[in-house]
Parts: C-alpha cells; sequence; structure tokens
C-alpha cells in the first residue's frame, strides 16, 4: 500500500479509511489464485483506468473557463485521454470547479450517485475547496467534502489549465493506488 | 419622430425637467449633483429625481409613453435601517439619457406599485429586491423567490441579516 | 510406440485433401487459416494424449477430418471477427488522431502514438459497475441493447475483405448488408424509450426521423450499382468494376449522394441527431452506463465500418487496382489489405466530415433527404440506365 | 388542472443545470409537444452567493478582485465599472495614460470575451473544430493579458484612481503582432462558419425579436444591436478615453440569431481597430506620465451611479456611500440577468435542437447573472 499518498492517517475520510484498511486486510488474509490474479491483473485494470479518465462535463464558474482551456491546443488534454462525457453515467470524475451554493448541494450529490462505480472526485479552485472568496456568504456551501467524498485538490484562484492537468497526474497516481490491492474488492 | 406627435423622440434635459414638474409639480423633486468633473454628468446626460411612492408609477407610465425611454436599466433596493428605498433607472436609447428615479418606503408598509407591465426587463429586478429586501411589488405577475433557494424564509440583504463574519 | 516427432504425428495434408469435407468450393483463406491453426492447436493435444497413452482412438478421433473441418469454421468466424475488430480499433485510432490534428491539436498519445486509447476505453468501460435504472422497461432495455450491438458486430463479420475472404458468398450480397443495416434505427427507438428518459426518448424519435431520409436515396443508388454490374453478389460487382471502369467514373453523382447517405446510416456528425450531444446530452445512450455504453460505441464504428464497406464496393471497385492485371494477382499483392486501406481512405472523408460541419436540425436532414438525395439518386439511375441500353458499358 | 394535464400530449423537459448547452448552471424547462417548444420556464439562481452583500463586508480595494470574479470571462470589464464608480464617487478624472491602459485592457478582454462566446457557439451547434480555433486564438489575447496585467483571466488590473502597473517592456510591440495574428486567423473561423450553409441554416430564422421588444424586455449589448438598436455605450455615453476612438457599431435589422452572430464578429475586428488608435496615442504619452493617483481610503457620503459597455450588454453600479471604508449599498446590473429573462420570450415555437443556438446568442455567463 502505497502510504507516500497518505503522509498524515488522520486527514482520511471515512471512505479513504474503510479502503485502506480493507486493502490492508486483504493483503494479510487473501493468498494463492485470488492474490496472483489481482497482483497480476491489477496494473492492468489501473492502466485502462489511468489512460480513459472521462471527467463530467459539468462547469459552475470561473474554474469551467479554464478547464475548456485545459482542452484547447495549447494544453490538449486528450493527450491523456480525457474527454468530457456530458451524461454522468458514462464518466468516472466529477470535477467541481466553482462555488457550489446550497440550491445545487442536491443536484451535486445525485451526480456523485449516477457515475458508475470506481469513481473520484477532483475539487477545483479554491471555491470548491473552501468556499474560497465567499467565506462569509449565507448561500455558499464552504467546501466541497460537505457534500461528496473527495480525492484530489487543486488549489488556485482561477487556476491554471497546467495546474489542473498537474491535478489529474496527481489523480493517475491515486488510480494506481487504488488498483494496485486488488479491483474487485468491493469496500 | 414617431406616428402620434405628443411623443418626444428626444427630449432634452430641460425638456425633461420642464414637462415631469408641470405633469407631477411637487410630487417630484430634481436633486442637482454637485460633482463638478464627471463627464457623463457634465454633458447633461444624468438626470435625479425623488418621487412619492403613490406618483411612482403614472411617472413611469409618462416617462415611457410621452418621453420615449425605453429601457429599465435596474430596480435596486436600498435599506436606510429606518426606511427602505427604491432606486429605478430609466434608460432612453436616443439621448442616451439615464433617469434615477428614489422612492422612499416606510417600513411598516414595504408595498410599492409594480412597473413590470411598463418594462417587461423590470421583472426579475422586481422579483430580486423582492426576495432580497421584502419589498412587494404590487401587481407583479409573479412575485416568488428568484436566485435563494424556495426554503428561505429571511430576506438576506437587509441590514438585520447578520453575514458569517460580521457580529 | 517409439518416440515420434510432433510434425510427423500431425498429419500435414494439402488443402485438396480437405476439399471434400470444407464447405467450401472456391479457396477460401480465413478457412485455410482455421484448418493450419487447428491442425498445430488439436494436433498438439492429440499428440500429447499419445505420448501418455499411445495408440488411443481420442488423438486419431481429434485429427481426423469431420473434426477438424467443424473446429476449423468455429475458428475462421473468430479469425473473420478478430480483423473486422482490429480494423475497428484501426478506424477509432484513425478518427480520434485525424480529428486532433484538424484541430489543431495532438489527439491522444496513450499507448504506441493513440492507438492502445481504444484498448484502455474499452478495458476501463469494461471493468464500470453495470448502473441499471430502476423504473426501466426491463426486456427493451436489455434486448434493444444486446440487438443494436448483435446486428452491428454481424453486419462487420459479413462483409468480405476480398474474394476469398468471406464467411459465405452469398448471391444476394449488398442487399442482405443493407437489410441489416435498416434494423439499427429501429432498435435504437426502441431502446431510447425503454430507458425512461426523456432525452432517450427524442433521441430514439430523432433515430426514426433520421432513417425516413436516408433510406430511400441509399436504396436508388444500391439499384444503380446492381443494374449497372448486372448482379447483387460482392465479387460478381467487384469482377465487373475491375474489368470495365470503377463505377466512381460514370456514377460520379451516385458516389457523393451514397457518401452523404453513409454519414447518414453511421450517424456521424453531420447527421448525428440521435445523439446529438448539445441537446440531448447524450441522446438515445444516455442511460447506458460502464460497458453496455462501451459496447454502443463499438457497435457505432462496426456500422461507421460498414458504410464505409458499402461506399467502397458500390463506387471504388472492391479490392481491386486498377493497374495490376493478369489472373494470379492475387498473389503479387494482399487484395484485403487494398480493400482495408480504401476502407479507411473513405473513413478519412467521413472524419473530415466530422471535423468541419455543425450539426444538421431534424426538419433540414428531411428536407435535404427529400429534395437533394432523392433526386440526385433518381439521376444517377437514369444514367446508370442510359449507358446500360446504349450498350456503353 | 390534473386531468387536462394528464391527457395532454405536451411535456415538460428540464433541461437542467448540468447540461452541455447551459455553459454555467441554469435550468430551462420546456414544454414539448413533439419537438416544438410552446412553453419555457428559466430557473437561475445555482450561483447566488450574495454579492452585494459581501461587498458590505470589504473594503474597498478588496472588492476590485471581488468584481473580477462577478463574469468571469469579461473580468476587466466589471472591474473597471467599480473603479469608475469609486471615482465618481471621489469626483476625480483619471490621468490620461491610465484611461489610454483601460481602453487597451477592456478591448483585449472583449475579443477574449467574444472569443470564448465563439468556442461556445461551436460546441452547441456541433462543430467542434470552431471550439478549438477560438481557443487557441484566445490564448494569444491571455498572453496579452498575463504579460498586461499578470493573471490570465481574472487581471485585477484597475485601481481605484488608475491601473495597477504601466505597459510592460516591448508590450506594444507584442499587442501589435498579436492583433495582426488575430486579424488574419479569424478569418479560419469565419471561413468555418459564414461559408457552411448548415451553420448558417441553423442560425438564420430562430429566436426572432422586434425591435419594440428588445427594448421592453431589456436585452442590450450585441443581442440588441442585432434587433436594429443603434445604441452603444461606448460611443453613446463615452468613459475614460473611449471619447476620443473612433470605431464604428455595427447594428443589423434582422433581429434572429444569425444577426446576433454576426454583429459579434464585427464588433471583433472593431476592438482590434480600437486597440490600435488607443495603442498609438499612447506612444504620444510621455513615459513617465503618472498611471495612478493618490486616493483616500474612506470614500464621501452620497449615491452614485456608472454604465460600461460589457461585451455582454450594458454593465450598471449603483453605490451608495456613507463615507466609512466599505460601500452601504452597491448594486450590480447585470446584462445576461435581464437577456435570461427574455429566453422565455425567445424560445416560443422553435425547435429543441435551436434552443442551445439561441441560448448561445445570449452569451451566458451566470456568475455575474446570480451574483
Amino acid at each position: 500500500m502505497d502510504m507516500s499518498l497518505y503522509p498524515h492517517a488522520v486527514a482520511m475520510s471515512a471512505d479513504e479509511f474503510m479502503s485502506w484498511s480493507s486493502a490492508m486486510i486483504n493483503e494479510m488474509l487473501s493468498a494463492g489464485t485470488k492474490r496472483t490474479v489481482d497482483k497480476l491483473t491489477g496494473p492492468v485494470w489501473a492502466w485502462a483506468m489511468r489512460n480513459s479518465m472521462h471527467p463530467l462535463h459539468f462547469g459552475l464558474a470561473c474554474c469551467a473557463i479554464e478547464m475548456a482551456a485545459a482542452s484547447d491546443t495549447r494544453y490538449d488534454a486528450e493527450r491523456v485521454g480525457m474527454i468530457y462525457r456530458s451524461s454522468p453515467r458514462q464518466t468516472d470524475i466529477l470535477l467541481i470547479n466553482g462555488w457550489i451554493s446550497k440550491k445545487l448541494r442536491p443536484d451535486i450529490r445525485r451526480l456523485y450517485e449516477q457515475i458508475p462505480a470506481p469513481k473520484w472526485v477532483v475539487a477545483m479552485g479554491e471555491c470548491a475547496i473552501s468556499g474560497g472568496p465567499w467565506y462569509d456568504s449565507y448561500n455558499i456551501v464552504q467546501g466541497l467534502d460537505q457534500i461528496v467524498p473527495v480525492d484530489v485538490y487543486i488549489p488556485g484562484c482561477p487556476i491554471k489549465p497546467d495546474a489542473m492537468i498537474d491535478g489529474f497526474m496527481l489523480l493517475q497516481k491515486k488510480i494506481d493506488a487504488y488498483f494496485r490491492r486488488g479491483v474487485f474488492m468491493t469496500d | 419622430m414617431s406616428e402620434d406627435a405628443n411623443i418626444i423622440e428626444k427630449p432634452s434635459r430641460d425638456d425633461i425637467v420642464s414637462l415631469v414638474k408641470a405633469e407631477f409639480g411637487g410630487k417630484v423633486e430634481f436633486i442637482e449633483s454637485t460633482k463638478k468633473n464627471i463627464k457623463a454628468i457634465n454633458e447633461g446626460r444624468r438626470l435625479f429625481m425623488k418621487a412619492d411612492r403613490e406618483v411612482l408609477h403614472d411617472l413611469a407610465k409618462y416617462l415611457h409613453d410621452k418621453l420615449n425611454f425605453e429601457q429599465a436599466s435596474s430596480v435596486a433596493g436600498v435599506d436606510w435601517v429606518d426606511h427602505m428605498q427604491v432606486v429605478y433607472h430609466l434608460t432612453n436609447y436616443c439621448t442616451s439619457m439615464v433617469v434615477e428615479i428614489t422612492v422612499d418606503i416606510p417600513n411598516d408598509d414595504l408595498h410599492i406599485a409594480s412597473v413590470s407591465d411598463i418594462w417587461e426587463g423590470a421583472n426579475w429586478h422586481e422579483r430580486e429586491t423582492y426576495e432580497l429586501f421584502g419589498i412587494v411589488f404590487d401587481g407583479h405577475p409573479k412575485l416568488e423567490r428568484l436566485l435563494t433557494p424556495k426554503s428561505y424564509e429571511f430576506f438576506p440583504f437587509r441590514k438585520s441579516y447578520k453575514l458569517r463574519g460580521q457580529e | 510406440m517409439a518416440y515420434e516427432s510432433i510434425t510427423n504425428f500431425i498429419v500435414n495434408r494439402g488443402y485438396e485433401d480437405l476439399i471434400a469435407m470444407s464447405p467450401y468450393e472456391v479457396y477460401n483463406l480465413p478457412y485455410d487459416i482455421a484448418v493450419k491453426i487447428w491442425e498445430s492447436l488439436g494436433g498438439l493435444i492429440a499428440w500429447l494424449i499419445n505420448l501418455i497413452f499411445p495408440n488411443n482412438g481420442v488423438s486419431q478421433w481429434l485429427i481426423s477430418d469431420p473434426v477438424t473441418n467443424g473446429f476449423a469454421i468455429i475458428l475462421m468466424v473468430i479469425v473473420i471477427f478478430a480483423v473486422s475488430f482490429v480494423f475497428c480499433l484501426l478506424m477509432l485510432w484513425e478518427e480520434r488522431k485525424v480529428l486532433g490534428r484538424m484541430m489543431d491539436r495532438r489527439g491522444t498519445m496513450v499507448g504506441l502514438k493513440g492507438f492502445l486509447q481504444c484498448l484502455g476505453d474499452g478495458l476501463k468501460t469494461f471493468m464500470k459497475e453495470n448502473v441499471v435504472p430502476k423504473a426501466i422497461d426491463k426486456k427493451i432495455y436489455w434486448w434493444g441493447l444486446s440487438l443494436v450491438i448483435g446486428t452491428s458486430v454481424l453486419l462487420a463479420c459479413m462483409v468480405p475483405l476480398s474474394n476469398r475472404w468471406f464467411i459465405v458468398d452469398y448471391q444476394a450480397g449488398l442487399l442482405i448488408i443493407f437489410a441489416l443495416f435498416a434494423l439499427a434505427p429501429f432498435l435504437i427507438l426502441c431502446a431510447g424509450w425503454a430507458q425512461n428518459n426523456k432525452y432517450s426518448l427524442i433521441g430514439g424519435l430523432r433515430a426514426a426521423e433520421l432513417m425516413i431520409s436516408y433510406e430511400i436515396p441509399m436504396l436508388i443508388l444500391l439499384a444503380g450499382t446492381v443494374l449497372m454490374a448486372g448482379s447483387f453478389n460482392i465479387n460478381d460487382i467487384v469482377a465487373y468494376q475491375e474489368e470495365h471502369i470503377w463505377f466512381v467514373i460514370p456514377q460520379i453523382i451516385g458516389f457523393f449522394t451514397c457518401i452523404v447517405c453513409a454519414v447518414a446510416e453511421s450517424e456521424r456528425v453531420p447527421f448525428d441527431l440521435s445523439e446529438a450531444e448539445a441537446e440531448l446530452v447524450e441522446g438515445w445512450q444516455t442511460e447506458y452506463a460502464g460497458m453496455k455504453w462501451g459496447l454502443i460505441m463499438l457497435g457505432d464504428y462496426f456500422r461507421g465500418y460498414v458504410a464505409c464497406a458499402l461506399v467502397v464496393f458500390m463506387y471504388l471497385g472492391g479490392w481491386s487496382l486498377p493497374v495490376i492485371g493478369g489472373e494470379d494477382w492475387y498473389l503479387q499483392y494482399f487484395p484485403e489489405i487494398v480493400f482495408l486501406l480504401k476502407v479507411a481512405l473513405v473513413f478519412f472523408i467521413f472524419v473530415l466530415a466530422r471535423a468541419a460541419l455543425p450539426r444538421v436540425r431534424t426538419d433540414q436532414i428531411l428536407n435535404v433527404g427529400w429534395k437533394a438525395l432523392m433526386p440526385l439518386s433518381v439521376i444517377n439511375l437514369a444514367i446508370v440506365i442510359l449507358l446500360k441500353v446504349t450498350g456503353v458499358m | 388542472m390534473a386531468e387536462e394535464k394528464m391527457n395532454s400530449d405536451k411535456m415538460w423537459v428540464t433541461m437542467g443545470p448540468q447540461h452541455p448547452f447551459s455553459h454555467g448552471l441554469w435550468t430551462l424547462r420546456v414544454e414539448v409537444d413533439g419537438e416544438i417548444i410552446t412553453d419555457a420556464e428559466p430557473e437561475v439562481g445555482y450561483l447566488h452567493r450574495g454579492w452585494e452583500k459581501e461587498c458590505e463586508n470589504r473594503t474597498y480595494n478588496k472588492i476590485i478582485p471581488m468584481a473580477d470574479r462577478l463574469c468571469y470571462s469579461a473580468s476587466m470589464t466589471w472591474s473597471h465599472l467599480f473603479c469608475k464608480v469609486a471615482e465618481e464617487a471621489l469626483d476625480i478624472e483619471v490621468p490620461e495614460r491610465a484611461q489610454y491602459l483601460r481602453v487597451v485592457a477592456d478591448e483585449i478582454c472583449r475579443i477574449q470575451s467574444h472569443l470564448m462566446w465563439l468556442a461556445a457557439v461551436g460546441t452547441d451547434v456541433g462543430n467542434l473544430t470552431i471550439f478549438l480555433w477560438a481557443l487557441r486564438e484566445r490564448e494569444f489575447m491571455l498572453d496579452l493579458n498575463v504579460r498586461l496585467c499578470g493573471q490570465r483571466l481574472t487581471t485585477n488590473y484597475p485601481r481605484i484612481g488608475g491601473v495597477r502597473n504601466d505597459m510592460p517592456y516591448y508590450f506594444e510591440r507584442d499587442c501589435m503582432r498579436a492583433i495582426e495574428r488575430f486579424e488574419k486567423s479569424l478569418w479560419d473561423i469565419i471561413r468555418l462558419t459564414d461559408d457552411s450553409s448548415i451553420f448558417v441554416g441553423r442560425m438564420k430564422g430562430i429566436g426572432y425579436i422586434t425591435r419594440k421588444d428588445v427594448a421592453n424586455y431589456g436585452i442590450t449589448g450585441p443581442a440588441m444591436r442585432g434587433c436594429g438598436v443603434d445604441y452603444d455605450i461606448r460611443r453613446d455615453d463615452p468613459y475614460d478615453a473611449y471619447g476620443e476612438m473612433e470605431f464604428e457599431v455595427p447594428v443589423l435589422k434582422e433581429g434572429d440569431a444569425y444577426s446576433r452572430y454576426m454583429v459579434r464578429i464585427e464588433e471583433m475586428f472593431q476592438s482590434c481597430e480600437i486597440i490600435r488608435q488607443a495603442m498609438k496615442k499612447l506612444e504620444s504619452i510621455p513615459k513617465n506620465a503618472p498611471y495612478r493617483l493618490k486616493v483616500p481610503k474612506c470614500i464621501p457620503e452620497g449615491t452614485h451611479m456608472a454604465r460600461i459597455e460589457d461585451p455582454r450588454g450594458e454593465g450598471l453600479m449603483y453605490l451608495v456611500s456613507d463615507g466609512t471604508e466599505s460601500p452601504y449599498r452597491l448594486k450590480v446590473r447585470s446584462p445576461v440577468f435581464v437577456n435570461v429573462s427574455a429566453s422565455k420570450h425567445m424560445v416560443q415555437g422553435v425547435r429543441i435542437a435551436d434552443i442551445p443556438a439561441i441560448m448561445a446568442m445570449i452569451d451566458m455567463c451566470l456568475g455575474e447573472t446570480d451574483r
């Protein structure tokens, strides 16, 4: 289990702790064919998932303009296999790139649930991380992790397109760690 | 000139002042701006009025029909703790003149005639002022919450409502 | 029984010995490949068993003629599917890279210069959770989906790559392909209805609308080709084009109309109304998640491959090359490769259309279909009849 | 009412907050009879953060970067508008060099905002190449932003009483190069859109608004100039250095989506003209001329109002100051807020496939709509 991504075990979200602990148990208990199968096929699934990340076409605010700029000619996000799909059924990354108002909470939660299982959430920009410049607003949710478990935070206001692609590089490392512990683990 | 003679396509500044004074007399008073080197005011493209609540709807109708003020740019609410205020900005495309009408409303009876039947553009501005200040616009076709979620009961922009950072 | 080397245990027979059992009178390349595969595979198993129990019945049975023939047929179909599947992945790669280059960006760089991107997409969609919405019409939801993919794959395997690379040399060649092609819009309509989602319903209805506009001009164009070539059988059409002239020259109008209809048939961008990204989120594929959507995308590319193959058969002379004549021409070069290259060229035109043209509205495609494509195809038919009657062709 | 609703074959389709055509977060509930739209009901408020209430909790200088995030794709015009309102309250005249720098920054922001709109039109109509080519041109304009103001998108460049910094080294040469390159390559995109009959066919004849309705619904900006209203705040109600600029305001009479599209394309060319004139005049001003005035922290009492020509329409700010460090009340009039309210009228009787084309012509920017 690559601990470098979890330098401080305290800050793990409940979901991450669950998957980390079940991975530990799987390491110890599993043996024989299941273990070797996981060991062999893990990197293949990881390579496939890493190189075809489809984020949801869902722009909220200023970082959405930079998300669009990330897929243009200079910072081509499609080089790493990222296409923006518009239906949540066919995506695996929920990308939140703006401030989240109280009116939007049920919609984001429903979108998160509609995305099929191995899914990740990327909080892009200060507003999604912690409410950003609208710290004292009555209508803004102060941070995305109050609604959905977040995997990668990309700081900046608004973030540069290359910072976004760098954030997705970090997410690729996390996808690797997720698959190295055995794909068909029900956590 | 448009078909019936009494619509003045390009009313000059003192035309408007004289006509409105003749029409509404004491109820509408004109405020002279004290600023010296603002280009728009020096070239006479701004006009500031203070009107009473009763006469507002007729004044708006008069400006719209007779003096060709085609667009209601904005309807703003202001909360002066002891009383409320609604500020209208009307624009005339031909002379690009902007008229600012401020109307005082007592705190206990927050009602004012809606101008959305004259200008369709003011419709959403009035809904927004209603949901943020609580000023009721009589005769508005659909006075509901627009920006804030339906479950909000309070009026956020009033001075009485404190933000998270304030006291 | 003394030790016997594997080769002389497997009776390496020439092709003629098998002629009696093989279902083909004509020499069929994939069947030949399949027979060789089975001889090595089955022969290996038989040899192993023979090592343990020398001279037993099973190993003799394994390499006897009927068994070889049976397994060869199964292996042949797998070989044919594998070739069309790999070529579809190549077309997907071609589309992503060419589209990228036209948009002045690099396209996918995953795997070797982007080719493994299709593999990555496929594997990823296989691993996704199978999300099925609760309030759907279960039977039609699943049957609609599987039939759409089924017909697409069936079509792709029925396309002969050359006169020695086919499953069945059926006499009604193009007609069967057209019949199966016309099935897809109905299944999309049913799948769209079954998903209990407003966007997919509208997408399904649009697929049916779209079909009305391009189906009849396409059939009249087919009539033109068949009339000129004299038979439905694809081998005869290609042979005719090889002797005389490619049908592109005399039926130039038909060629361009056919390209427009083929684009509409395979539902690609200028006419991709049923999966209109901007208005209907994902059109009829909205509720299909994970592997289902991956297979639908594959089905789309199979239908694109078959649409291009149709254009190549009808107008660009199938697998013949105008230059190299002679009787045993297929020994100098591979006609299959020539055919696939031509299909890739026509697909390039499709990708060019996708990069340059915006999406059409439903009423516009109906107008184009009835007011432009239909007259053009009738004119094309008139020219063919004229040439036929005056005996020029 | 219930049974009438039951057996009517109309269907309410929600083109919800997450929809490829919405370019931001707003919902358009549409009553559809087959494909023809009979009724529509826009719903906004998904990005509402009480911007005006938060301004009362900030000092004047802190509001400038907040004003950038009102309409994030045309941020320079909004912070410029806020500085103008504050300068009107202080009754000061901005030094000449600052006026021209503001005009240059405004026009660069207008070009990149129109290019972002053109990219959005590309995805709505289904042609991804327009999206990428428009963004490719926009990158060069953002590079100019980075050189002049320091940040790509939300530039935070104007200050109350002037601008943040003078032109950087060689900026004038880079600006001229970028403008020439832009004017040549904009013709490539025009060849993709105007010469393709499908694009013109999709745009013409939908989203009709008569000359009277435009003023009545309060639609301003290029959408208004596409319907025959010859009015541009930069020319008719000039502010800063726009008085000295000669440029021609494009006005078309047809009033459908295509004429609004043509107006914006023409405006991009006019912006290049303005930048050239402003750059020529900046050369004549001595290099060490002041570009910023010393301004007190507290703004005197009174009510003040300022207007500006935002790429999307008429932006207006009404400031009530009470002599302290932060404003008493700051009202922002956003052009898209009013244009969206008219979407119900624009969408009657068209097909679903036309909604993205019509809504693209309003050039949605939901940050300023919901404030």
